[in-house]
């Protein structure tokens, strides 16, 4: 077990290195720079400014002290938002995309599952086709018409909601919903197959033929079993939410990490570029660690080596 | 983003953002002022940066502007009010400026003195600060020289503290505007204790400021909200009416308009889309702003070097029609370079210049853009081929721009690629000069004319049309060192020369569009520098 | 029926899988027989002592860890890739799962015509007559040429993996459980046709299978392997009539009889536990563990095939 | 008379069963008309190839095939007087595991990978034996211990994967023996595994047997296996019942063509080495189109006319006794018994 | 049952018929038919496929009949709400929504189409690679799968649009750049799995080299997951290319795509509600119909589900 984890924490810093060196380079490859502003800035004044962010120096010397800085966790500061470490604003806005996320997920993954238990049970009845009508319209509606909507009918319209921004319960409600509905859409659908999948295993008659009521033959059985393939989806889907959305995070004027990634490229802001990038990369392999890991616990069949 | 000054304007929707004028801070009068003097505010997007000497947004512009003072505030009619100082001396020869601090605090208690002036001053031009408009100071004697590097010694410079309350300034030359400039943000002094201790770090969170001017910051959670409270050691304070100013960081259009709607917000800016369903309500207000938006030719390109094909795109594109439609209607026609609201010699400058532009001829644009094509000796397919249309990044942009193409395609027959772009790619496009044809914009930075008419000198910082024309430089030089009326004349005549010549094809002064809930009363709102006052703001019963 | 001339000699064949953590796993562990031209020899063993590894090492799908095998004199472990594709001609296989081995996606005659295309042995109006011959050999019809492999039972389907593997007329086959898939009533029409087609073409066979009942039906030797090596090697009438390894004796008597008299009569002997993993094999015989008449010498030593009567080949401390 | 008598000591009737399944091919008739009983203690064996609706009738017994597509469409499956198939669903459950339990073909996939094997058995304990939990670990550990499994405490807390084959086939005996059920369906239950270890598994089987009192219905392939444990034997073909009867019955006086057929393919073991066998040419019909007269016909090497036409009637040949085939006819011909060598 | 019908010769043994007993009572399907057979059972999938060829055929017809091009500016009809003269109503510059929508259909389709293409073809090739060399050459393979995706894509977008010409080109690319992390995935999976299945190992044995093993024996038998993940790659497609239109990095004006209609129309939504449900719905419709179809096809190719 440790070996394995260092054996997968040595490729995962080697793929990580590997990311950041490729972004640092294409990064800069595009034309502008963090200081290409209103006015034309006069050349000298260019230069004080790039020598002040050590822009003047031969780029390999950059990447070189980008790394020497990376590797004491420094993610340098951010070009844009003066005087702000992309330290600083990547765990600011993390701790706000992080909590919509984990309850987007939270709700995503709950209802998604229920649904797809219901849909599996009811195979070809009614409440089946509404799920799969559902859950196929949850994955086809693009996120900001959902979000648009949602707000305009539940807060703009009934009122029941404030429009936007984040901080009480009630303010979550709505990008929680918006942002959870692909997810309960897509692990509804994920889980059905599951579902459907397990059903028909042969433990499953065992199960039953050990005269266990229909309940239990669910919830020991079944259930348990088709969960397993879900989590090993979950993992890039939480990665994903967990870095925010820049589509709902903007609508619903959430000050979450979303929009860094996109305002952090268009304002050639580089270290927070970079930091936004190492950031997801490692979130991501560390997810994709932690479901392997919990694949393993949960199903004992798998021991990792 | 931008500035209080737009080249071409920011990332969000073009010609909605920008100062006009309400009426002006005339006193509250007899009206009831409410018990409770709250107003929320929506500020757009976190302030990038909140240092007076380098902060170059709009944002950071308005809460900057609320939170110091500088030797004078200007009033929301853009004449000159009072500031910090409570006197000034002007020379004979117009060049020495010797101005007389008043009796004020800042918000830690301590007395504001001219050596906070004079460090702030010379921190914005030191090389080290590498402030972007640094530049706003080169009409101070030595102030280039230091700001280039050319000397070291800031003691070479005219700005030096006479005293605790005695600062003298002396220009290269007699400025007129000068006065007017020391209101600018970046004249605005940062307490000269407060960043000597915090360094790099002043201006990055609430607690590490000082206030100068009316409000002070009392709680900012970035990226989400900043909320403004009456700053009471303010010299003025009485004045100051408002306790409170929550403002958000909003965005998105659709969501801004429903927080109005649902009094979420006090005031929003209405985004062109949403005019028709506003532009009835009562608190709709729509106020002229000193920009203009225009055609720019790269006079340097294989094609629009050619007079008559600049020529031939300007009558090609209908401006009563790209105002009234894509418009909507709010703003004017362009009848020149210069905005209307800017002062001239009497009421207007745009008076005294009046309508020098050629009108919308489509059947002369397609005479003379076949004779163009033929000068060059090139097909229509080539120059479809070639030319694209540079825009920026948005839906508004989009329209924008497909309004042009649309124009061009049915006036002269060729359908022009439109490259939407992001600001600082579009920058990078005009500063290289690798661009045709653009649409870009333009706001004063003072009231003075001749915050436009400077722009196209020979191998001006701005001048991405990179156009040439040795009298306009002239013109030019005599605005800027000339007197008076001889100013205004150079000026005007140097407008009939861009109509001549047209580097550029101004189109459009655009309005400012906003809503603001009936009780708030006192806006200010600038025509030129950071949009909005709320010293004289209050909120009525 | 058999020449007397060796058409494959194996020797000391070894057969390692690495299986993480830096394990080892010995699926073969030093196998040596000959098969003579003509011959069926059977290896028969229990689920996973490494029948399939021997069989696929032998005709070089897996790459051997060690040892040799010589085919018709020619050392097979070292060829160039020109020989190794001529020796693939001589040698073939025919596998168990008859769902399995056949490419759901292709018809029977691409199925059977793909030795011959990848040979070039035939083309065109001749290599449709050749399958159509094949096909009729193994005792289908032209009709079925068209058709896919999910509409063939499953003895059809072990067929037409016959007719696969002697479209490019080898001389050897190995057999690796052609039957067990298949139901009892269908089993003996491809042991049959196995039979006529050893017959008719002078076939070599490796026949594996666990039933040993036919195995001792099909087979002139047969070979017993218990986890990776070869335990006991002798003929077929002897390996019944006179086992000498504790283990081919208990598997001789657990083997069923459909004769319920005789059933009753028979003594079986029940070994204790399950055959263990062939990773970290104990040291000493490897059938220490369920031998019921396991001595201090097997668990130091491992014993060594031995020839202890002309053409009858022990691997036991016990058996003198 | 002695009918009433026989009735007392019938656990299981099962009563001219038919069950189909839908399928986008059709409907797949896999059981046609199954008729068998079985008395307290007695096994009884179902053979047949594969597909031939073993396992379908012996799962529409505890009522486990899947529903839909599976449908019972005719008869009756009395056990102890009472006919199931009027159960609901919640009188099954008490059935199932209690009195009836059921040993499925592959004990790799029969177990829950998920679940420790100690709790697979106490979960019927605790359903049907009102055990607590404690108390059902205790039987658990003990009902492994009976099937032979080495440290069962151990065991009972490892997951079905660290078992070999042979060891969970024995976990799925423990689960079925578990609450002592007066009748056991064991499905192959050695199918999957190897020889020596079949032998283990059937030497077990019978001795629980011996101690419980418990009647078993057997499923195979392979004559050889049931040769010595059954009492009667049913040979299905197709979805019927060709023929039945006692053990030595079937093995020396089989009476239909593909019993023969059954007794001669197989080589054995302790007979000098045949030159040829005797292989049952032909594969068994489609279930989705059955032929209307005997579906061995085509495979038949005495197949008549009739045959194809019509299918045949019952005949009885001794008491316990019967075949389904137009030979036993009073018009057929007299053919020697391939097997026996006799002409009957 | 009585045995008057019976004659004597109902009772002469024939013997055996072996080729009946060999005859083959179920049609002779290949498997493309057998899962067309079963996917046209299902009613849902069939339905998505009708839409689809609806959309594919309005998509090619509408832009050729349609009374108003798609780009012409009609300031005397500016915003005007769905009527029977413009049944999806005008966008702000006055053009017919309805045409619009259907040349911007094309568009969509063809971005999808197009980058499909190329998804599958790379994926493809990529997985089936990595799956068949398995140990250090698949880690390596995979691992650059994971560098791909943690580049923001925004990055490549906006570098290709920069080199290249702005327009369809630079936008398919960016979709495939990281497109085919997904489709490679699955296949290799598929082949990890498939090529221990032992018809790899029998033409093996016939001697056939890895060419041909990958191409004749692993790929077609991935087909049906591919099919599948494909009916996944198409809206994936739609989707990023509405999601670049959301950043501004979409099709060039003034030809329309789905994503650029929609994310226009949503900054309309508080005013004309018409401009986002167009083509809102379109897209919907379109995904909707894309997603039954591919459930279906997940059904029908399955071949556990297979009888
Ligand atoms: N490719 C492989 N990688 C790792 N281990 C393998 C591989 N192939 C076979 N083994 C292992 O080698 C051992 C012998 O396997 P093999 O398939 O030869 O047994 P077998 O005697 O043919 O069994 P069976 O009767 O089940 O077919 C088994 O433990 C098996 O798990
Ligand atoms: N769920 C099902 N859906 C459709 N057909 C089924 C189903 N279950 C069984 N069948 C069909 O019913 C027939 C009888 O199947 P059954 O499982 O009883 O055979 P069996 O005699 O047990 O065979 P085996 O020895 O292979 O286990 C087969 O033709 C099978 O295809
Ligand atoms: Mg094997
Ligand atoms: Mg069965």
């Amino acid at each position: 077990m440790l070996k394995y984890t260092l054996k997968r924490f040595f490729i995962a810093i080697l793929t990580l290195w590997v990311i950041i060196t490729i972004t640092f380079f294409l990064m800069h490859a595009i034309p502008g720079d963090p200081f290409t502003g209103n006015k034309k800035i006069p050349p000298e004044i260019l230069e004080n400014m790039m020598a002040k962010y050590g822009l003047d120096e031969p780029l390999i010397v950059q990447y070189g002290k980008y790394l020497m800085n990376l590797l004491k966790g420094n993610l340098g500061d951010s070009m844009f938002y003066r005087a702000r470490s992309v330290n600083t604003i990547l765990a600011e806005s993390f701790s706000v995309s992080g909590k919509l996320g984990g309850m987007a997920i939270t709700v995503g993954a709950t209802l998604g599952v229920f649904f797809g238990i219901v849909a599996a049970l009811n195979r070809n009845k009614f409440f089946d086709y509404f799920v799969i009508v559902l859950a196929v319209l949850g994955v086809s509606v693009p996120s900001y018409v959902f979000a648009s909507l949602f707000q305009y009918v539940f807060a703009s319209k009934l009122g029941w909601f404030p429009v936007a921004r984040w901080g009480t319960w009630q303010q979550a409600v709505l990008p929680v919903m918006a942002l959870g509905f692909g997810y309960i859409a897509y692990i509804a659908r994920m889980m059905r197959t599951s579902m459907l999948d397990v059903i028909n295993q042969d433990y499953v008659r065992t199960a039953k033929a050990k005269g266990l009521s229909r309940q239990q033959v669910l919830w020991k059985h079944t259930i348990r079993n088709a969960i397993l393939p879900i989590i090993t989806i979950l993992g890039v889907a939480v990665a994903g939410i967990l870095v925010g959305s820049l589509v709902i995070e903007n609508i619903f004027g959430i000050p979450g990490l979303g929009k860094h990634f996109v305002l952090s490229i268009k304002q050639n802001d580089y270290y927070l570029i970079m930091g936004t990038t190492i950031f997801y990369a490692a979130i991501l392999i560390l997810m994709m660690f932690i479901i392997d890991i919990l694949y393993g616990v949960v199903d004992p069949r798998i021991r990792l080596d | 983003l931008t500035g209080c000054s737009q080249p071409a304007e920011d990332t969000e929707e073009p010609g909605t953002e920008e100062p006009g004028t309400e009426e002006p801070g005339e006193e509250p009068s007899e009206e009831p002022v409410a018990e409770v003097q709250e107003m929320t505010f929506n500020w757009t997007q976190e302030p990038p940066d909140m240092d007076p000497q380098t902060s170059t947004d709009q944002v950071s512009f308005w809460l900057l502007n609320a939170t110091l003072e500088g030797m004078v505030r200007l009033n929301p009619d853009g004449s000159v009010g009072e500031g910090l100082a409570e006197s000034y001396d002007i020379s004979e020869d117009g060049t020495v400026y010797t101005f007389h601090i008043r009796d004020a605090k800042w918000s830690d208690g301590s007395a504001i003195t001219a050596q906070d002036f004079e460090a702030a001053w010379i921190r914005a031009i030191d090389p080290a600060t590498a402030s972007e408009y640094s530049y706003q100071f080169y009409h101070i004697a030595g102030a280039e020289e230091f700001n280039t590097g050319a000397t070291t010694d800031p003691a070479t410079v005219g700005i030096k503290a006479l005293d605790e309350k005695t600062l003298e300034v002396t220009l290269l030359r007699p400025t007129p505007f000068f006065l007017s400039l020391t209101s600018f943000i970046t004249y605005l002094p940062a307490q000269k204790a407060a960043v000597e201790e915090l360094g790099d770090a002043y201006g990055t969170e609430a607690d590490k400021m000082v206030y100068s001017g009316p409000f002070a910051v009392d709680e900012w959670i970035h990226e989400d909200s900043l909320t403004l409270v009456k700053n009471e050691m303010y010299w003025d304070a009485d004045t100051v009416k408002l306790d409170k100013i929550t403002g958000y960081m909003i965005t998105e259009n659709n969501t801004k308009i429903q927080m109005y709607d649902n009094d979420e917000l006090d005031k929003v800016d209405v985004p062109a889309e949403f005019l028709e369903k506003y532009i009835d309500s009562p608190e709709y207000q729509s106020i002229a702003e000193a920009t203009t938006w225009y055609l720019q030719y790269n006079v340097k390109d294989k094609y629009f070097s050619n007079y008559k094909m600049r020529l031939a795109f300007a009558l090609a594109t209908d401006a009563e029609t790209y105002v009234n439609v894509v418009r909507k209607g709010l703003g004017m026609v362009a009848e020149g370079h210069t905005p209307p609201s800017l002062a001239g010699k009497g009421h207007s400058f745009a008076e005294d210049r009046t309508s020098v532009l050629p009108g919308y001829d489509p059947e002369e644009a397609a005479r003379l853009f076949e004779e163009a094509l033929a000068e060059i000796g090139a097909t229509k397919e080539e120059f479809a081929a070639d030319v694209t249309i540079v825009a920026g990044e948005g839906d508004t942009w989009s329209n924008i721009a497909q309004f042009f193409q649309s124009q061009w395609k049915q006036n002269l027959g060729v359908e022009l690629a439109i490259e939407q772009m992001s600001f600082a790619m579009r920058l990078e496009r005009y500063n290289t000069g690798t661009y045709q044809i653009t649409y870009a914009g333009w706001g004063g930075d003072y009231n003075d004319p001749l915050t436009f008419m400077d722009m196209w000198v020979t191998d001006g910082g701005n001048n991405d049309a990179y156009w040439s024309n040795a009298e306009y430089d002239a013109y030019i030089k005599t605005a800027i060192e000339g007197q008076g009326d001889e100013r205004i004349d150079a000026m005007v005549a140097a407008e009939a020369i861009i109509a001549d010549e047209l580097p550029i094809y101004p189109l459009y002064h655009p309005n400012k569009n906003i809503l603001v809930k009936p009780y708030v009363k006192g806006l200010g709102i600038y025509p030129v520098g950071p949009d909005y006052d709320f010293k004289w703001t209050y909120i009525e019963k | 029926m058999a020449e007397d001339k060796t058409l494959i000699s194996v020797r000391n064949l070894k057969k390692y899988f690495k299986v993480g953590r830096g394990q080892i796993l010995k699926a073969v562990d030093d196998v040596s027989f000959d098969i003579k031209v003509g011959e069926t020899l059977g290896l028969v063993g229990e689920s996973g002592c490494g029948k399939s590894t021997t069989g696929r090492t032998i005709i070089r799908l897996y790459e051997p860890t060690g040892g040799d095998v010589i085919f018709d004199d020619i050392n097979v472990s070292k060829l160039n890739k020109a020989e190794q594709k001529k020796f693939t001609r001589e040698a073939q296989m025919i596998f168990q799962d008859p769902y399995a081995s056949l490419n759901p996606r292709m018809t029977v005659t691409d199925i059977i015509g793909e030795g011959i295309d990848i040979h070039n042995l035939y083309t065109g109006m001749e290599r449709q007559k050749r399958i159509y011959e094949l096909l009729e050999l193994v005792g289908l019809s032209r009709e079925h040429a068209n058709r896919f492999p999910h509409e063939f039972s499953g003895g059809q389907r072990q067929r037409i993996g016959i007719a696969r593997a002697l479209a490019i007329e080898p001389k050897f086959i190995v057999c690796d459980e052609p039957i067990s898939a298949l139901d009892v009533s269908i089993q003996a029409q491809v042991v049959n046709l196995l039979q006529d087609l050893q017959k008719e073409l002078g076939l070599t066979y490796l026949f594996i299978a666990h039933d040993l009942s036919m195995v001792k039906h099909i087979s002139d030797r047969v070979a017993v392997m218990y986890l990776g090596s070869i335990v006991e090697l002798t003929t077929s009438n002897e390996i019944y009539n006179e086992p000498l390894h504790p283990y081919t004796k208990a598997l001789m008597s657990a083997v069923p009889i459909p004769d319920p008299e005789v059933s009753k009569a028979k003594h079986r002997i029940l070994l204790e536990g399950d055959v263990p993993s062939p990773i970290n094999i104990p040291p000493g015989c490897k059938f220490q563990g369920r031998c019921p008449l396991c001595q201090e010498i097997c668990k130091m030593e491992e014993p060594e095939l031995r020839e202890v009567k002309p053409g009858h080949f022990v691997a036991c401390h016990l058996v003198k | 008379m002695s009918e009433i008598k026989k009735d007392n000591d019938i656990l299981l009737h099962v009563k001219n069963l038919h069950v189909a399944f839908d399928t986008y091919a059709g409907e797949v008739k896999a059981v046609r008309g199954v008729d068998y009983e079985l008395k307290k203690g007695e096994t009884l064996a179902i053979v047949g190839e594969s597909g031939c609706g073993k396992s379908v009738s012996a799962q529409t017994i505890m009522q486990l095939i899947p529903m839909p597509p599976g449908k019972i469409k005719e008869g009756e499956i009395i056990f102890e007087g009472k006919n199931l198939l009027d159960y609901s669903d919640k009188e099954m459950e008490k059935i199932r595991g209690k009195d009836i339990s059921m040993i499925f073909q592959d004990p790799m996939t029969s177990l829950n990978p998920t679940m420790k094997v100690g709790k697979q058995i106490m979960e019927v304990l605790i359903k049907h034996q009102n055990m607590t939990k404690s108390e059902a670990h205790d039987r658990a550990v003990e009902m492994l211990k009976l099937v032979g499994l080495p440290n069962p405490e151990k065991r009972a807390k490892q997951f079905p994967h660290e078992y070999s084959g042979g060891m969970r086939q024995r976990a799925m005996i423990a689960i079925a023996l578990a609450c002592n059920p007066k009748l056991l369906i064991a499905d192959e239950p050695t199918t999957a595994l190897d020889v020596t270890i079949q032998a283990q598994i059937m030497d077990l089987m019978q001795e629980l047997q011996d101690k419980l009192n418990t009647a078993i219905i057997l499923i195979t392939h392979d004559l050889g296996v049931v040769a010595d444990s059954a009492k009667k034997i049913a040979v299905m073909y197709a979805g019927i019942i060709i023929e039945y009867g006692e053990t030595n019955d079937i093995f020396y006086n089989a009476q239909h063509p593909y019993t023969w057929g059954l007794l001669q393919s197989v080589p054995r073991l302790d007979v000098e080495t045949e030159v040829r066998l005797v292989p049952i040419d032909g594969t068994p019909p489609d279930l989705i189109a059955p032929p209307k007269g005997c579906p061995f016909a085509a495979r038949c090497d005495y197949a008549m006319p009739v045959c194809k036409e019509s299918m045949p009637e019952v005949s009885d040949v001794s008491d316990n006794h019967y075949v389904r085939c137009w030979l036993k006819h009073d018009m057929a011909p007299e053919v020697v018994n391939p097997v026996t060598g006799r002409r009957d | 049952m009585s045995n008057v019908e019976f004659t004597k010769k109902d009772f002469e043994i024939v013997g055996k018929n072996i080729d009946e007993s060999e005859k083959i009572v179920r049609k002779s399907l290949t498997y493309w038919q057998d899962a067309w057979r079963r996917l046209k059972e299902n009613k849902l999938a069939v339905l998505g496929l009708i839409i689809i060829l609806t959309v594919l055929l309005m998509s090619i017809f509408v832009p050729i009949f349609t009374k108003y091009a798609y780009d012409f500016q009609d300031y005397n009809a500016i915003s005007q709400s769905p009527s029977s003269e413009h049944i999806f109503g005008t966008d702000n510059l006055g053009r017919d929504l309805f045409s619009r929508c259907w040349s911007g259909a094309r568009t969509s389709l063809m971005v999808a189409g197009i980058a499909t293409i190329i998804n599958v073809t790379i994926g493809v090739i990529y997985g089936a690679v990595s799956g068949y060399a398995g140990g250090k050459v698949d880690l390596i393979m995979m691992r650059i799968i994971e560098i791909v995706y943690s580049i923001p894509q925004l990055l490549w977008v906006i570098l290709l649009i920069v080199v290249m010409k702005p327009g369809i080109k630079p936008i398919i690319i960016a979709i495939s750049i990281t497109g085919w992390g997904g489709m490679a995935r699955v296949v290799r999976g598929q082949v990890l799995q498939l090529k221990q299945m032992e018809f790899v190992l029998a033409a093996k044995t016939l001697g056939a080299d890895t060419g041909r093993l990958i191409l004749r024996h692993l790929i077609p038998n991935t087909m049906g997951p591919i099919i599948i993940n494909l009916t996944f790659q198409v809206p994936s497609a739609v989707f990023t290319e509405a999601f670049l239109s959301y950043l501004g990095l979409g099709i060039p004006a003034p030809a329309a795509s789905w994503g650029s209609l929609a994310q226009s129309g949503t900054t309309m939504l508080l005013i004309h509600p018409y401009m986002l449900f167009f083509p809102a719905a379109l897209i919907c419709i379109f995904m909707l119909a894309f997603n039954l179809l591919g459930d279906g096809l997940r059904d029908a190719l399955d071949p556990r589900l297979r009888n």
